[in-house]
C-alpha cells in the first residue's frame, strides 16, 4: 500500500478531482457541527477535533425511506441507493465504528440500505494531532491513528497531509488524483510516527474493560445503576451522538394518496423504546434504561460479536446536559465487580 | 405570483355560528370563492393549533378559523380562549417566517351571510397574494 | 455565596424524616461541568456547590420523577424534595405550582440569589477546558478562575450566559429558606437575538429557521430539560394519532419546535435550559423569549411569578387583543 | 434494489376469512390470509411457534405469532388483540382486504426433538395463539408423539379463544383439553381458577414430558414455579417472549432481554436458557 503527500495549497484542487460526492466536517454557530457536502467554498478542511454529530449519519441517514407506496395501491418500491460518496476527514473512532456496527447488519440477514451505503462510501480518515479532553479510544481498542474501517489515512503534518492507503477502494482513489501527489519518503514516515506516539500520549482518561464483558450481568441489581442514572433527563443526546448507536424505529407517513415507510433513529434512553401497546413496560425507568445502555455496549455486544461497541470518541460525555461520564459509570463498575 | 394560481384553504368553522354563516350564505346564494375546504368544529376553542400546521404541512396554502362573536359563544367563552391562543400562534408563525396572510381568524355569526363572503374573499386574496405554500409541506423531499 | 452555611442548611433539611432527598450541584467529572446531585443523607451535603458553573435547572427533576407500577402492598414514597433554585429556577417553581403540577406542601425550595451563571461555550473559548475539575467563583462584578492553585479573573461581559444578560428575576421569587443576600438586579441587555429577528422580514425569517430546524436530530433533549414540559403523555411520543411523524426533516422538525414554542407560551420563564442543552445549537431561546414578549407586551402577563394567579392560556381577559381578526 | 432481496419489504396477502374470537374492548380478530404471490406461497415454510410482521400499508406493522400449524395447509392464521395503532387498523379489515406479511421469523418450537415424548401447553388468554400450531402439529402427527395435554385459561368463558376446536379435541384419545375461567359462570362446566393453580390440581408427572407455558407475564411466572414444584426440569419447560419490535431481523435494536433478541433468538425459550437473563421476567 501507498504512502504519499498532498500539499494543502492544493486542497481545493484534490477535492475537486475525485469522482463522488464528497463530504466534510461543516462549520456552523463556530462550531463543526456534522459533515455535509463539498460546497466548493472549502479552500481546506476546518479546525475541528470531531464533529458534534457523528457521520454516522452518512451511511445510516438519520431518516431513511424503507419503501414507498400509493395509499389506495399495494405497489411498493424501494428508493434507489446509487450516489458514491467519499468522506475526506472521519476521525478514526468513527470509521471504527462503522466496522463495528456493520457486524450487526451483516448478522444472519443483511441489511440492504446500510451495507449498500457502506459500499458506495469511501472513507478517507484523518488522524487525530490532538484529541480531545474525554477521548478514550486507547481504551477500547482503538487508538488516534487507527485504521480500521477506514481506506485512506491521512496525517496532518502543517502544511502537507500524508495519506497511506489501506484498502484497494483506497488506492483506486488516489489513482484518480495521482498527478498531485507526490512520494513519501523515510523521513516522514518517522515524523508520523511521532505524531502518533505523542497524540497517544494526549489521551487522558481510560478505562480498564478487563472483566467488565463478563461482569455487568452480574452487577444486575447493583446500587451504582441507581446512582449513575439519577440525574439522567432521558433525552436521546448520548445515543444520537454516539456513531455505534444503530437502534431505529420503523413509521409510516402519508400525505394525500403518497405514503412511505421509513426509519429512523430511536434511543434506547426513550421511555416509548420498550413500551408494549398494552402500556407494560419492561424497562421501566431510566435506571434500567441506563443500564441496558451501558450493557448493550459492553457486554452483549460483546457476547455477540466479539467486539465493544463503543469507540470511546466522548461524544456522549460531552453533550450530555448533566454530565453523565460513561467513563465515570465504568470506574464505578470496574469497582463493583 | 402566477394568475392561475388557485389557493387551497382551510377552514374550521364553529358549529353553532360560522357554519351556520356559511350555510346561510350557501342557502342564500351568495357567491364565494370555492378555494375553502371547510372542517366544521364544535367550537372555534375546539381548535388545535396543531390542527393549523398540520393542514399547512399537508398541503393547505392557507388557514380560516372562524367563531361565534365575542360573547356569542354558545359554550359562554370557548372563543375568547381561541382567541387568545391563536393570537399567539399567529405571532409564533409570523416570527418562524409563515407569511401573516396565510393565517386568519375571524367572527361570522350565524345570520351573517354577507359578511362570510367577505372573510372568505379577503382570506383567497390574501393567500393568492402570498403565493403557493411548499416550504412547509410534509412530502417536500423525494420519499 | 457562603458554601458552609448552604451545606449546614442542607445537613439540616436532609436530616427531617420527611424529606426524601435534596436536588442539589456537584462537581462534574472533568473541566468546568457540574452535575445534578440527589442527596439522601447528611454525610453527603459536603459535596453541595453554587457557583457561576451551576446552569443546570434542576426545577426538572420534580416532574421527572418516574412512577414504575408498585409491587402489590407496597406504598408510594410521599416524603418531600427539597431542592436548590436561583431566580430563573423558582420562577419555573411557580409556574408549575399554578398549573397544579405539584402541590407546595411536597416541596421545601432553598433559594439560591444569583449574580448570573456562565456560558461554558463562552469559558471554554476564552479558557479552554482541562480535563481536572476547575472551579469558578463570583468575585464583585466578575468571576475568578481556580485553576492550579492559581486564581484567574474572568470578566463578567466576556462569559455570562445569554438568559442571565436578560435577567430580571436574579432573586427566588418562591423559597422556604433563602441562602445568603439577595442580591441587586442589575440592568438587563436589549434582546439583541430575538430583536435582530423581529427586524427581518417574513421570508429572511423562514430562511433562518429552516436553517437551524434543519439541522435539529429530535434527541429530545430540550423537552427533556424543560421544567415545564412535564405532561405524561407527550404529544411527540403519541402514536395514534401522530400530529407529528418521527421522521426527521424540515417540515417535521419545524412542526415541532412550532408546537413545543406554542406549548410554552405564557408558561416559559427563560431559564435558558433548551438552548444550553442542544445538541446542534439551535437557537431555542429566541422562540420562547419572542413569545414571552408577545404575552407580556399585549397581554400584560408574565409566567412564574405569582404562584396563585391562573395558566396564561387557560383563561382570558374580554379586552384581549383582537386586532387580528376579520 | 430487487424486491426479494430486501427482508424489509413485506408480501400482500389476501384475508379469506375473519372472525372474531372474543368480544369487549380488547376483542381478539381472527385471520385467515393467503399470500398472493404463488410462488412465495409455495416456499413458505414456517414452524410452530415462529411469527411474522404482518401489517396495513400507511399505518404500520406489528410482530404477531402465527397461529396456524404447517400441516393445516398453504394459509396462515393470526389471531390479533385490539391494542394499539396497528392492531385497530387490523381489525377495520375484512374478507377480501389485504395486508402485509414480512416473515417468518424467530426459531419456533424444537418440534423434532420433542419427537417421542408428551406435550403439556400451559395457556392463558391470548397467549394461546402462538400454543395452538403445537396442538394442530402434535394432532396431524399423534404417531410421533406420546400425547398432548392442553390447559388453557381465560378470564371468563367469552375470553377462551378457539373455543370451537376445543369440544372436538375431547374426543381424541390422546388429547386431553382442560379449560379453565377466573370468575365463576353460569353454564360453564370446567373448571373454576386460576391457571398455576389448575395445572398443581391436574398433577401432571413431569416424566416425558415438554411443558410450554405462554400467557400474561404474571402467570408464566406463577406457571414455571408451580412446573418446578411438580418436578419439571428446567430442560423440559419452555415458553415464549414478546417485546415491541420494529424490525423482525435483530437490526432495529429493542427487543432484546439481556443479549437476547426476542426476534432472532426467540421467542421461543428453553427455561435453561432464560433463567440466567435477568431482564426476561421484567
Amino acid at each position: 500500500m501507498s504512502a504519499m503527500l498532498l500539499n494543502k495549497d492544493k486542497w481545493p484542487e484534490f477535492v475537486g478531482k475525485l469522482s463522488g460526492k464528497v463530504w466534510v466536517p461543516k462549520v456552523e454557530e463556530g462550531e463543526a457541527i456534522r459533515f455535509g457536502p463539498l460546497s466548493g467554498e472549502e479552500s481546506k478542511l476546518p479546525e475541528y477535533c470531531n464533529t458534534r454529530v457523528p457521520p454516522k449519519e452518512i451511511v445510516f441517514p438519520e431518516t431513511e425511506t424503507l419503501y414507498c407506496f400509493q395509499a389506495d395501491e399495494h405497489e411498493m418500491t424501494a428508493p434507489e441507493i446509487d450516489e458514491r460518496k467519499i468522506i475526506i476527514g472521519i476521525r478514526p473512532c468513527d470509521a471504527r465504528a462503522m466496522k463495528i456496527v456493520e457486524k450487526l447488519f451483516r448478522w444472519d440477514v443483511d441489511d440492504p440500505y446500510y451495507l449498500k451505503h457502506r459500499e458506495l462510501v469511501t472513507l478517507v480518515g484523518l488522524a487525530c494531532n490532538a484529541p480531545g479532553l474525554n477521548c478514550f479510544c486507547t481504551s477500547v481498542g482503538g487508538g488516534p491513528a487507527s485504521t480500521e474501517g477506514l481506506d485512506i489515512i491521512m496525517f496532518d503534518l502543517e502544511d502537507r497531509y500524508l495519506l497511506e492507503t489501506i484498502t484497494e477502494k483506497g488506492e483506486a482513489l488516489l489513482k484518480e488524483v495521482e498527478g498531485l501527489l507526490e512520494e513519501a519518503g523515510q523521513d516522514v514516515l518517522a515524523q508520523k510516527e511521532k505524531l502518533i506516539e505523542a497524540a497517544e500520549n494526549k489521551i487522558s482518561r481510560s478505562v480498564d474493560t478487563e472483566g467488565i464483558a463478563e461482569g455487568l450481568p452480574g452487577l444486575w441489581e447493583d446500587p451504582l445503576w441507581k446512582r449513575v442514572s439519577a440525574s439522567c433527563l432521558g433525552c436521546g443526546t448520548c445515543t444520537y451522538l454516539c456513531p455505534t448507536c444503530h437502534c431505529f424505529d420503523i413509521q409510516d407517513e402519508t400525505e394525500g394518496f403518497e405514503a412511505r415507510r421509513y426509519r429512523t433513529w430511536d434511543s434506547c434512553m426513550f421511555e416509548e423504546y420498550t413500551r408494549h401497546a398494552s402500556g407494560h413496560n419492561p424497562r421501566p425507568t431510566r435506571r434500567e434504561r441506563t443500564r441496558n445502555r451501558i450493557n448493550h455496549k459492553y457486554s452483549y455486544y460483546v457476547d455477540k460479536f466479539d467486539l465493544i461497541a463503543c469507540v470511546g470518541c466522548g461524544r456522549c460525555i460531552n453533550y450530555c446536559p448533566v454530565n453523565i461520564d460513561i467513563v465515570e459509570i465504568l470506574r464505578q463498575v470496574k469497582e463493583a465487580l | 405570483m402566477s394568475e392561475d394560481f388557485e389557493p387551497n384553504i382551510v377552514a374550521f368553522l364553529c358549529n353553532w355560528c360560522s357554519y351556520a354563516g356559511a350555510d346561510l350564505a350557501g342557502t342564500s346564494r351568495i357567491h364565494y370563492p370555492a378555494n375553502i375546504k371547510v372542517i366544521r368544529v364544535m367550537c372555534s376553542g375546539r381548535v388545535n393549533p396543531l390542527y393549523v400546521m398540520n393542514a399547512l404541512q399537508q398541503g393547505a396554502d392557507g388557514v380560516l378559523v372562524s367563531g361565534c362573536h365575542p360573547g356569542d359563544c354558545h359554550y359562554m367563552e370557548g372563543n375568547y380562549y381561541a382567541r387568545r391562543r391563536l393570537g399567539i400562534f399567529k405571532d409564533l408563525l409570523e416570527f418562524v417566517g409563515v407569511d401573516p396572510r396565510r393565517f386568519h381568524m375571524s367572527w361570522v355569526s350565524a345570520s351573517e351571510g354577507h359578511k362570510w363572503k367577505e372573510v372568505v374573499e379577503k382570506t383567497v386574496e390574501d393567500v393568492r397574494a402570498a403565493g403557493p405554500f411548499e416550504g412547509f409541506r410534509r412530502r417536500q423531499i423525494d420519499w | 455565596m457562603d458554601l458552609e452555611q448552604l451545606r449546614k442548611t442542607a445537613a439540616e433539611v436532609v436530616a427531617k424524616d420527611d424529606v426524601k432527598y435534596l436536588i442539589g450541584w456537584k462537581k462534574g467529572t472533568y473541566g468546568y461541568r457540574v452535575s445534578p446531585v440527589f442527596i439522601e443523607n447528611e454525610a453527603d451535603t459536603e459535596d453541595l456547590i453554587f457557583s457561576p458553573l451551576c446552569t443546570a435547572n434542576l426545577v426538572t427533576y420534580l416532574t421527572l420523577v418516574e412512577k414504575p407500577p408498585l409491587p402489590r402492598g407496597q406504598k408510594p414514597d410521599t416524603r418531600k424534595v427539597a431542592l436548590m433554585v436561583k431566580g430563573c429556577d423558582s420562577r419555573a417553581v411557580a409556574q408549575i405550582l399554578v398549573e397544579k403540577g405539584i402541590e407546595r406542601e411536597q416541596i421545601i425550595v432553598i433559594g439560591c440569589p444569583c449574580p448570573g451563571v456562565i456560558d461554558v461555550n463562552l469559558l471554554v473559548a476564552k479558557y479552554p477546558e482541562v480535563a481536572e475539575n476547575t472551579e469558578l467563583k463570583w468575585s464583585g462584578e466578575d468571576f475568578v478562575l481556580i485553576r492550579g492553585g492559581e486564581e484567574i479573573p474572568v470578566k463578567r461581559e466576556e462569559v455570562l450566559a445569554e438568559k442571565c444578560r436578560l435577567c430580571r428575576y436574579p432573586n427566588p421569587v418562591v423559597s422556604d429558606i433563602m441562602i445568603g443576600e439577595p442580591v441587586k438586579p442589575w440592568q438587563t441587555e436589549e434582546d439583541t437575538g430575538v430583536s435582530e429577528l423581529e427586524g427581518k422580514n417574513v421570508a429572511e425569517r423562514w430562511e433562518y429557521w429552516e436553517e437551524q430546524f434543519a439541522r435539529c436530530i429530535r434527541c429530545y433533549s430540550c423537552r427533556n430539560v424543560c421544567p415545564l414540559c412535564y405532561c405524561e403523555d407527550c404529544i411527540l411520543d403519541r402514536l395514534n394519532p401522530t400530529w407529528i411523524n418521527r421522521a426527521v426533516n424540515f417540515s417535521e422538525n419545524t412542526a415541532f419546535h412550532i408546537a413545543r414554542a406554542f406549548h410554552l407560551a405564557g408558561r416559559c420563564v427563560e431559564c435558558g435550559e433548551c438552548e444550553r442543552v442542544c445538541p446542534v445549537k439551535i437557537p431555542l431561546g429566541r422562540l420562547n423569549r419572542k413569545l414571552a414578549r408577545e404575552v407580556r407586551d399585549n397581554y400584560g402577563f408574565e409566567p412564574g411569578l405569582d404562584p396563585d394567579g391562573k395558566p396564561f392560556q387557560a383563561s382570558y381577559k374580554p379586552d384581549d387583543p383582537e386586532d387580528f381578526i376579520l | 434494489m430487487k424486491t426479494s432481496e430486501n427482508p424489509y419489504i413485506p408480501y400482500l396477502a389476501t384475508i379469506e376469512n375473519a372472525w372474531y374470537e372474543t368480544g369487549g374492548e380488547r376483542c381478539i380478530k381472527t385471520f385467515k390470509v393467503v399470500i398472493d404471490d404463488k410462488e412465495v406461497r409455495e416456499n413458505w415454510n414456517h414452524c410452530p411457534g415462529q411469527s411474522a410482521m404482518i401489517g396495513v400499508l400507511g399505518v404500520g406493522e406489528s410482530m404477531i405469532s402465527i397461529s396456524a400449524s404447517p400441516t393445516e395447509g398453504r394459509f396462515l392464521r393470526f389471531s390479533v388483540m385490539r391494542m394499539g395503532k396497528v392492531t385497530q387498523a387490523l381489525h377495520q379489515l375484512d374478507p377480501g382486504d389485504k395486508m402485509t406479511i414480512r416473515g417468518p421469523y424467530g426459531n419456533g418450537f424444537p418440534l423434532e426433538e420433542w419427537e417421542g415424548k408428551h406435550i403439556l401447553t400451559i395457556g392463558g388468554g391470548i397467549g394461546q395463539a402462538p400454543l395452538r400450531p403445537i396442538i394442530e402439529y402434535v394432532k396431524a402427527k399423534q404417531d410421533l408423539y406420546a400425547g398432548l395435554t392442553m390447559i388453557y385459561g381465560a378470564r371468563t368463558s367469552g375470553d377462551l379463544c378457539f373455543k370451537d376446536e376445543f369440544t372436538e379435541m375431547s374426543k381424541c384419545d390422546d388429547l386431553s383439553c382442560h379449560l379453565t375461567i377466573d370468575i365463576e359462570e353460569e353454564g360453564w362446566e370446567h373448571n373454576v381458577g386460576f391457571v398455576p393453580q389448575m395445572l398443581l390440581d391436574l398433577n401432571p408427572s413431569p416424566e416425558n414430558k415438554i411443558a410450554i407455558t405462554c400467557g400474561p407475564p404474571i402467570m408464566i411466572r406463577f406457571v414455571l414455579e408451580n412446573l418446578k414444584k411438580l418436578g419439571f426440569a428446567d430442560e423440559q419447560i419452555y415458553t415464549t417472549l414478546e417485546n415491541r419490535m420494529k424490525c423482525g431481523i435483530g437490526k432495529c435494536g429493542r427487543c432484546n432481554v439481556g443479549n437476547l433478541y426476542v426476534c432472532k433468538d426467540g421467542p421461543v425459550f428453553c427455561y435453561s436458557v432464560l433463567k440466567n437473563v435477568p431482564e426476561a421476567f421484567a
